[in-house]
């Protein structure tokens, strides 16, 4: 069994608009047989945090095109994507691509 | 680049005195400057700050390319132009404005659309233009000038700014990533949110395009720019900067990988399924 | 603060538009941004986009306060003025500039030196200023500033800037502490750098004064400014910001302290031992 | 008997010409009986890093007047001035006041 683990999760770029404009969120997953990866964060906010319009967020198993996933300030790619292992206390972050000027 | 001119005249030597003193800069850096090429994609929030700050700093040529006119609503950010353009054309009305600044830089404004049909023409050929911004305000554009500037081997200085949150990176530049490396596929047009929609605060585009024209005076002037494989994310509600480390250049990304798939430009509204402006997204949509 | 108006009118609507759209601003920030009057002290290289940004914006009222005259070494960074404007005053250089941009607030140049004399006056009385922006160049007139907002009561948002890096704070403001309470001693004439000395990059007080003008838009649209009792640090070489936590007002400071001993203000030139300008340190130490 | 501790020492604000213009220095300070702190940290410095002119940095047993000093990100007032206890991988800055404008 892994420990419940809790995380800093941050939403900006108006992504944080699907999440009733709140930016900063800290939660704990709860004790689970496997290790925490990505795809299965992505699935529990799916389920509890977005409210309405989930195809906004999540398309298919990852996040939708236009969203930058950064963990511990640095872009996902770096770090494995779907199959990072979450730490207790890392700092996730959702950011919407702008495109204004 | 432009031709090398040996020494600076005296004239030079006193209008920019206070940053030939910067050691990071000097007299080799002015040099370099003012034997370098600009375009500025986009005229508005983001070029407007940008191009006052390079041509102040002496910029050898700034292309200025906007096909818009000047109306009310764009002043409060675009600080290039007055009330008394209001309806000019935003290349010319910038270009007039810095030639009061300083009409030692060589203003190339062109009054048209960016397109796939004349974007490698503006970015290679005479007059070619050595760093390219992209302050543009919408989505096919900012593809379009990603695959110009990877086909022609151009650095690509990006910002990007809404309500009171910014985002900038250096593209293409030293092994780092280019634009659809990042984002190889365009967002849902119903996700995207422009200026026009979602309002901005003017100074968080003005914070944004004077970074713009620091990253680019680093380039032009042989110093490493902050922001390779790097993003700022500045927001300024919060009043913080945040600086990411991104991915390098992805072997597979279809434009600058190893075996691209873009070899040529293509139709980038059709490609991102909305029109290159940010004014009749939602008409177009109907 | 200036009339309130309980409408903006139909022009207003359309010039800032895409400002009334942003959530944290809206209506009531524009409102509130419309009854403020900002001084701001030193037209040069950041009070220069301070006050376009400030312009473009909306604000009721902007005071504008340089003694010096344009110079060319002054247009690298001062982007109001221009090559036409050369010998001209640049409070009214700066004033005829942000005209062409928004005609609707009310500018006061002020072409003279702030001393002891008129600077509460100025800070005060008609037309009375309800924040004050530090851009000032010299170390005499940063201590006159602060003791001048102190004693009227009034924040005061101060930045500075040298070759590749720059500083800011909001002093004087909701416990905040003033200029003085973190240096109570000024600095030995011999150690002091101006920008006439050690040079600056341009677009380093580009992004300081805009900065500036992002902490008043917060503050006059009732927003909590990012930096009272925090030191911003930006440092352009490395492309790097810093938040610094800064000690609240002190109990023991000379002039906003329990018991201060400034009550009036004084002579800061001898306080200092340098004059209020950043030209003539050297030929003053002779 | 104190260890040795790791120190990153920063200058910046111009305070970094009075040390060959390095703004960043990384240094080790030798083991010694009493724990270290700012007050024996500022004669450290004076003794084997400052090349020149100390009274441009250090005036009495303190910085000079326009230097202000962070410990990991905060005035030094906040921390203990003098007196504070230096830790193992502790952040020093030593920033000159800027006054151009
Ligand atoms: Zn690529
Ligand atoms: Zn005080």
């Amino acid at each position: 069994m892994a420990a419940p683990i809790s995380l800093h999760l941050e939403f900006g770029g108006g992504a944080e608009l699907l999440f009733d404009g709140v930016k900063n969120h800290h939660v704990t997953l709860p004790s689970q047989s496997e290790p925490w990866n990505m795809k299965q964060l992505l699935l529990w906010i799916k389920g509890n945090l977005l409210k309405e319009r989930p195809e906004l967020f999540i398309q298919g198993d990852t996040v939708r095109p236009g969203i930058l996933v950064l963990i511990n300030d640095a872009d996902w790619e770096l770090m494995g994507e779907m199959d990072y292992r979450l730490q207790h206390q890392d700092n996730v972050v959702f950011i919407s691509t702008l495109h204004g000027g | 680049p432009l031709q090398e001119k040996p020494f600076l005249s005296n004239e030079e030597i006193m209008r920019y005195s206070r940053q030939l003193l910067v050691p990071q800069f000097g007299v080799k850096g002015q040099q370099q400057l003012c034997r370098t090429s600009v375009l500025v994609v986009g005229c508005g929030g983001l070029g407007c700050p940008l191009a006052q700050y390079l041509a102040a700093a002496g910029v050898g040529r700034l292309g200025l390319l906007d096909y818009d006119e000047v109306e009310l609503g764009n002043l409060h950010r675009q600080v290039l132009h007055g009330e008394d353009r209001k309806g000019k054309p935003k290349a010319l009305s910038a270009a007039a404005s810095l030639k009061r600044l300083n009409s030692a830089v060589d203003y190339v404004p062109y009054h048209m659309q960016l397109t796939p049909e004349n974007a490698l023409q503006l970015v290679q050929q005479y007059p070619c233009m050595d760093i390219i911004a992209d302050c543009s305000d919408n989505v096919p554009t900012r593809y379009l000038v990603n695959d110009a500037c990877v086909l022609a081997g151009k650095p690509l200085v990006s910002a990007s700014a809404l309500r009171m949150e910014g985002q900038l990176t250096v593209y293409n530049y030293c092994g780092g990533p280019c634009y659809r490396c990042l984002y190889p596929v365009p967002p849902p047009p119903e996700t995207v949110t422009n200026c026009s929609d979602g309002g901005v605060l003017g100074v968080v585009p003005g914070i944004m395009g004077c970074f713009q024209a620091l990253e680019i005076l680093k380039i032009a002037s042989g110093q490493e720019p902050g922001y390779r494989q790097q993003l700022l994310m500045f927001d300024a509600q919060e009043a913080r900067f945040r600086t990411i480390k991104l991915r390098p250049r992805q072997a597979g990304c279809s434009v600058c990988g190893e075996n691209p798939s873009v070899r040529a430009l293509q139709d980038y509204e059709k490609f991102c399924g909305s029109a290159a402006t940010d004014k009749c997204r939602r008409l177009c949509l109907l």
